[in-house]
């Protein structure tokens, strides 16, 4: 506290420092995963978007739930990308890292800018702690970060001499407040004010004043120290971004499905029956949707997987909106049951957050590696739609035109997200349910014409759906199951001919889901040098990276694709428009097989399979090369 | 979810007949499974419930072919899986009468976990399980039923598995309602059908049946009209355990082991034998008589256990009114956020 | 008996008969299942093939255990393709079809040729059976058979007279010798020897003298009555085909792959442990290896699939060959844990037996259906290798490359059967164990060089396999298992660079094997108009249809694909080398997705799901249209 | 598939020290599991057994971490599948002594078939279940062991689930070493885990866990000092069954029920409660042992049942050689086949 006092005295003879203006800036806060990285970048990510700048947030937890103290393991980290102009990735490079301990510097350093701002709290690296982290030397003395511009703060000292003063604080207690000093530092350093941290300090608090008292003085105290210490010279800030007027506030992707499975049902006039097995990363939707149980929203945690999708399949038979979630290890799982649902022709929706596979692979990892197995990975010919959200905010919409698509086409919908859209965290602007229009949902009921005619749950409409008939329903008693039917009556049927039509139609149905799609747009030019084709959540790292070299002046667009299957129908002509494709994916190129199967057009696959999504660079590098190719051509 | 236009219709109209589905029934002939669909066939038309409201699920096997000849709705499913299916269409759709026919391969190899959780939520679904201690309809091969030493298509030298028993392993499940009956016992079945369905939360009930081609005369000791009062006998509530040609045998007590005495020639009295309590919180009692297994013992038939505990779908619904209840905003709301801004 | 009498006592004046040699002649006898028609196609088969004749046949059972008696349900048929020149196929049309009853009747002639040979049991046309099949009328009177030739036989009642009389025979075992009355009968038609039948019928009912004589003596009035009777004008014989001399014996797919796994066991020296659930039509290798225990195979019943893929695991852990066999439904059901044998890299056989799907689909009809399930069906990236026997003695060969494969390279193989391949019968040239190359097997031990050095399960060999260390092994103790491993260390690791290099070295050891495999070869020219590119069992149609166009002078030739995961290195070649590819599938093209996006070539998919193989007539059909077009362009 | 050359290291030199692999551990400060690392460590260098022969073999879970941390061969494998990945490699390998490792989820959720198949064949493997009442690795959702009404991030207002009961399970299942420890108790849980490693036949042995971070204090009732000796009794063959601080309380059989009467107040001798029968060959005893639950009753730890019967590896291995006695022809004659001819 004294020196926290002292330099507040001092406030005349305070540093002079220069203020400047940039577009877009990345952080990243990391530190122990017991230091509260993840609150602080929250709380400063709340900031960010009162000021309105345009945000894009990505934590990063460690695998383990709660690796050794101080061990490489157990960082904890929170990356912010917060910008006057408008983004879609949470950033490739740090303009900015705070590191609370050796560890946390020595996993986060690599993505640091060469010359970018490094914060390192000088008290937290002692021995012990260094060799916890594997370094021979001090990186904060040894200058081994000449590239870098390192700012060693008393952090630890300078907090504790904020907060221990207040009474009933524990040593406990006032190590967990660190976290609000080095957050006060930074919002001095990006211009950010405290007051919404500090709301939500009081209200999060409320009964316990000590802490709401230890917490602000902390944050101030980081704050004020930033104004007044010697070092950081310059304040900077980020201007307002332009973004389309409306109501905003942020979301991550896991947030958006569950809300967006909730609006399903409101929509639909339905209750949602979630049935699912915890699984990384898909468990969070689970923790979500029980939570709004008071919109019609019923969970039910399954035994395991195949349990899960059963429980749904039941709850659709009955007439709810069966929807689950898992990832990849679950998906494999399912597999069975979701060819049952296939060819008993029942709606439910399937969430399939991707996670880094094979096998157990690195569960908390973001990978599009499952596409495939999501299109063919059930016995038979067994055809289903496959949706993929590009960003937080689309779950939101996708997830309800899922449970829309589902009920009209009477198929198992599957929608593909990633770990990395689950724990992103984007500004949205919140829709109006008023706007959105509603699910239709048609239970047929026995007509007094169809008489004794018995009742034939095969019978298809124009959509080539069977009617949706629900157990109850007096007169039209009928029998459901996974043998081939006969095409109208639905018996069990091993008449070859019937076999290969059911086959169509099944087929058929999906396939004519197209007419539904909105038309693929392009991002920039309709034809060119270069269209970069994503699909999923590698729509920002590609849409940045096109708009980046299209700026320069480059033949570049970009299209991303949130229909997988089917695919849009005007896509071919879009593909045959540019002279290379370029298909950056998470994995080794499993939209790309399928792109190359359908089209004739030859792409060019670019893939990373690294746990981690693209950078943006790294899209511009292979965009570059094309184009330099073709000119060679 | 309800129909409740539907429900109206007095149940006393209805007769097995109605339960006709009119298909072509599949198994071969003379199969117990016959047997079992008569006699379902008799209970649904008297228990009050409109014929819409029975939803029959299976999995895969001969027995699982069930639903198509019941003119209920129904799902013939996959392999094991009926629990899980049940259990969602129960939850969502507590207004049905949901029932599970399995088999022991179906309902006891494959499906094992699925059963059991089903049976330890207390889900009210009503599961019947076609024991045949075979595969049928894979033609053959030994099950977790099938007796050790059995030679069957898999086991040309003699199974080496050490069979399940399904009532043990239902109470170690923690089901509410087991019991047990025999496809040639009409009378009997009809009984333990309509209190199975009358029990409000889940019921077990092992169906001994045979398996004409493949595992012929497995229950004979059960069945023959001269074995039959030796090795069998029928549990009922507060009244003592004894069978023979004359009632003339009782089960006692001896310690935790049971004893078989005649009685009469001993000059026991009836009041001395072990009398049975299918309401006994504990499932000491029945997992005892579960125990008791031809030859060593007469085996028991009826309903070994039938006590109350809240049924998971019941808890289900208590929950989703409180929150719903508890709903203070609309969903617009929700959607808002708790922080959020304007942009103008 | 009486009427048999008379026939015989009437020799003198017996008809006159010609004799007819035919090239090649396909039959089919149908009857309720509970005929015995399966038993009589066998024995007709077997005294064809000592006749010298090339053979294939194909049984059909019912797809209940025992249908109710007389209904379609419950039609079981047997036909047989024999030739005196090489033939693939069981063939397409009937030119003689024997109908037991009018279930069969209705249920087979559809695929008799016009004017073929039709004979029916006359008895058993009543009005209660004919009825039971849904004949308004006797078509035996109707005239509705006149495009055929029609030979209405008093079967029941022969046969009757000729057994009833023996001592003993129950009126249940008199009709069940009906069955061989009619192999009598058409064993004169085609001029076939009786002897290997008798000796048959002696050995198996050795102890039960009356059914030997009753079977005797009926097979023999069946023959008589061919050869005395008045409307059998014609005896046909086929001459001895010139086949690769060599000893031959007949078999079945299941047969040749419970052999090859026999064999596979004794060339590596080890023991193989087969784990399976069973499940239609994969549940006879179980069968058929639980009767080898002797051989080295350990065989084991699991509770479900994934227990019997976990098994499997297990014991290849343990160092034994670990097989499993399943259909359509249980492969989705062990996705999962074939991933763990793709991450752990341990060498696994799965063996699947496609059936018609979707879901439960029709079980006792072949499908190839499950080719991109195989190839996809799994989380994350996980290649394996994946082979499709061509015929029932492939399945011999290929099992055996399998396990070879599996061990050599470290990694699940799954080889696709499908139900026609297993359980159509074709001769089969035994091959000597003697010629067989070994499989060979390293299970490194500790040298004393590597000392105190920590052993590394993940280092690699020159085919970038790692080390097959078994339990048991002092000094290597070591931990695999699911998460993403260390590159050399095996250790887990969530390194981003690490798990691209292991997704890619995973990758590049499957497309490794490419240089094991042996050059694809063509049937035919090596260049020209058509190539049919066939897999798996449609190769036989696809190879007679081709040839049969051939000798017209077409430009045609056809390539099978046998290895399909990676795919041989001068396919693409081959490809380019023809102005049409047809590729004939029984799915919806699956193959032709994989070959259209890794080759530039465009195929024409030919697709039939129908729960029955191609008929080399539909193949010709397209052939020619393709050859019609290039003629139009 | 031996390696005998390996097979002769003397075990007397082994300590817990040679178990360690080396590798960080990676559980949450304070968790649970640490103790039975270590007591398993403890165990394992005096069986006997030279350390390449063990091999563990786990599920997922943060339980499931533990082959990662023991320097014997291991096998981290998918979710629930342990069991059969353990049967595969007993069956294949005899010689081996094989562990599963296993949580209450990945044995009793996911993984509950296997568990129980893999138990009622009784096949040569220690099966070790720690049951934290929680999903520990997924952060915090409640499992099939989980206390009704327990709040968890899946279950906010409660969850609705009953739980089942692990040891009654497993008499169910027909196990044939059955018994319980708990995580603080190093001297039992080290006797305990020597019994079942000494066990031929499968073991299968609940420990009590706690989980710091979603649990914490579930088991606090047995582990208090305060409380333990009220809540907990040890089980010991052919003793007596009593508990309390002064050992003053005993066991009663009532009919089939337990009561619990404080005998010395009462005027009883030890010899009046009830004795305890690892051997009883009827799972009967064990069975109403495994109902006795806090905190209407104190619980039994120890072994609750312990009796022979042929493992499934043996069974399976006495057929092999059956069939290989039985070998009369080389396998090239079984290529050849029954009917075959030669053409020229
Ligand atoms: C995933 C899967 N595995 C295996 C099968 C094959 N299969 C069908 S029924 C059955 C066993 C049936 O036995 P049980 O349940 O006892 O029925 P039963 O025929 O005896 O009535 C098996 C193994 C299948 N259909 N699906
Ligand atoms: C197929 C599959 N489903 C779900 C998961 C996620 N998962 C991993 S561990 C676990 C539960 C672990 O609970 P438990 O076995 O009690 O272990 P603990 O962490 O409590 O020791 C779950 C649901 C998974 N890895 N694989
Ligand atoms: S095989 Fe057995 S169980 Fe199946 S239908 Fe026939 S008799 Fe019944
Ligand atoms: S979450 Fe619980 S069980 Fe898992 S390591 Fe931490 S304390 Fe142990
Ligand atoms: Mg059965
Ligand atoms: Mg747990």
């Amino acid at each position: 506290m004294e020196e926290v006092q002292k330099l507040k005295k001092e406030d005349k003879n305070r540093p002079r420092k220069s203020k400047q203006t940039v577009e877009r800036v990345v952080i990243r806060l990391a530190g122990d995963s017991g230091d509260g990285m993840q609150l602080a970048g929250l709380k400063f990510t709340s900031a960010s978007v009162m000021l309105g700048n345009d945000v894009s947030t990505f934590p990063d937890y460690p695998a383990e739930i709660r690796a050794p103290q101080g061990t490489l393991a157990g960082v904890s980290g929170f990356q912010i990308h917060f910008s006057s102009t408008e983004i879609y990735t949470p950033g490739d490079r740090l303009d900015t890292l705070v590191a609370m301990n050796p560890a946390a510097l020595k996993v986060n350093i690599v993505d640091l800018k060469p010359n970018g701002i490094l914060i390192c709290d000088k008290d937290s690296f002692t021995p012990r702690t260094l060799a916890k982290a594997g370094y021979a030397s001090n990186p904060l003395e040894d200058n081994s970060l000449h590239n870098y511009r390192l700012f060693s703060v008393n952090i630890t000292k300078l907090n504790k001499e904020t907060v221990s003063k207040i009474k009933g604080m524990t040593g406990k207690q006032i190590n967990l407040t660190r976290n609000f000093f080095a957050l006060g530092l930074i919002s001095w350093l990006y211009d950010r004010p405290l007051h919404t941290t500090i709301k939500w300090i009081k209200s999060k608090f409320k009964n316990r004043p000590n802490i709401v008292e230890a917490n602000t003085n902390t944050l101030k105290a980081g704050y004020y120290f930033g104004e007044t210490n010697e070092f950081l010279a310059i304040q900077y800030s980020v201007p307002k971004a332009t973004m389309e007027p409306g109501l905003y506030r942020y979301i991550s992707g896991t947030q958006a499905l569950a809300l967006g499975l909730a609006t399903a049902a409101h929509l639909a006039k339905k209750e949602l029956f979630f049935g699912a097995y915890p699984i990384t990363p898909a468990s969070d939707i689970l923790h979500e949707l029980v939570r709004l149980r008071g919109y019609g929203i019923k969970t039910f945690q399954a035994e395991d997987e195949i349990a899960a999708i059963g429980s749904i399949i039941g709850a659709a038979f009955g007439g709810s909106i069966g929807v689950t979630g898992t990832s990849g290890p679950g998906l494999a799982l399912m597999s069975e049951a979701l060819g049952l649902a296939v060819i008993t022709e029942l709606p439910i929706v399937l969430i399939n957050v991707q996670r880094a596979g094979p096998s157990t692979g690195m569960p908390t990892k973001p990978e599009q590696s499952d596409l495939l197995q999501v299109l063919f990975g059930r016995n038979g010919e067994s055809p289903l739609p496959v949706l993929a959200p590009q960003s937080p905010g689309d779950c939101f919409d996708l997830s309800i035109e899922a449970v829309r698509m589902a009920i009209k086409y009477m198929t198992p919908v599957v929608l593909l997200s990633d770990a990395y859209l689950a724990n992103n965290i984007d500004p949205w602007k919140i829709p109006n349910l008023d706007n959105k229009s509603p699910i239709e949902v048609f239970h047929p009921k026995k007509s007094v014409e169809s008489g004794n005619d018995r009742f034939t749950p095969y019978t298809r409409n124009e959509h080539l759906s069977r009617p949706y008939v629900l157990p109850g329903t007096k007169g039209l008693e009928h029998r459901i199951g996974g043998l081939e039917k006969e095409k109208i009556t639905g018996d069990v049927s091993y008449d070859p001919l019937n076999h290969e039509e059911m086959v169509n139609l099944r087929e058929q149905k999906i396939a004519g889901i197209v007419k539904d799609l909105p038309l693929q747009e392009i991002n920039g030019p309709t034809e060119g040098d270069v269209l970069v084709l994503s699909w999923g959540s590698t729509h920002g790292a590609a849409h940045t990276a096109s708009e980046n070299l299209r700026k320069e002046g480059l033949s570049v667009a970009n299209t991303n694709l949130r229909f997988i299957n089917p695919l849009p129908s005007n896509l071919g002509d879009i593909l045959g428009s540019f002279t290379r494709i370029l298909l950056p994916e998470m994995n080794k190129g499993q939209l790309h097989l399928i792109i190359q199967a359908r089209y004739s057009v030859r792409a060019k696959s670019m893939t990373k399979v690294q746990g981690k999504p693209f950078h943006v660079d790294e899209i511009e590098k292979e965009i570059r090369k094309l184009i330099a190719g073709i000119n060679h051509d | 979810m309800t129909n409740e236009e539907n429900t109206l219709t007095p149940s006393s109209v209805l007769s097995p007949k109605d339960f006709d589905s009119g298909f072509d029934v599949r198994w071969c002939p003379g199969c117990g499974d016959y047997a079992i669909l008569a006699n379902l066939k008799r209970v649904l038309p008297t228990l009050g419930i409109p014929k819409e409201k029975f939803v029959v699920v299976s999995g895969i096997g001969c027995s699982s072919r069930f639903p198509y000849y019941l003119d209920t709705y129904g799902m013939h499913t996959i392999h094991g899986r009926a629990p899980t299916i049940a259990t969602g269409l129960k939850c969502s759709r507590p207004d049905l009468s949901v029932w599970v026919v399995t088999g022991d391969g179906d309902g006891l190899s494959i499906g094992g976990n699925h059963l059991m959780h089903a049976i330890r939520r207390n889900v009210d679904i009503k599961i019947l399980l076609f024991n045949n201690q075979i595969y049928g309809l894979t033609k053959g091969q030994y099950s977790p039923t099938t007796k050790q030493s059995k030679r069957t298509k898999s086991s040309p030298t003699g199974s080496i598995d050490y069979p399940v028993n399904p009532i043990s392993w239902a109470l170690g499940a923690e089901a509410t309602f087991i019991a047990r009956t025999i496809f040639q016992y009409p009378d009997h079945m009809q009984q333990v059908l309509r209190r199975a369905a009358e029990h409000r939360g889940v019921s077990f009930v092992e169906i001994y049946q045979n398996c004409v081609i493949f595992n012929d005369g497995a229950f004979r000791y059960a069945t023959d009209k001269e074995m039959r009062y030796d090795n069998i006998f029928e549990l009922e509530h507060g009244n003592p355990m004894k069978f023979g040609r004359d009632q003339e045998k009782g089960i006692f007590l001896h310690g935790l082991t049971p004893k078989v005495i005649n009685y009469k020639q001993a000059g026991f009295d009836e009041t001395d034998l072990l009398h049975h309590d299918e309401n006994a919180q504990e499932s000491t009692l029945a997992f005892f008589l579960s125990r008791m297994r031809y030859p060593e013992f007469p085996e028991p038939i009826g309903i070994f256990r039938a006590i109350q505990k809240p049924t998971y779908n019941d808890l289900l619904d208590n929950q989703m009114e409180e929150a719903k209840q508890a709903v203070t905003k609309p969903l617009q709301e929700i959607i808002n956020g708790e922080e959020n801004w304007t942009v103008t």
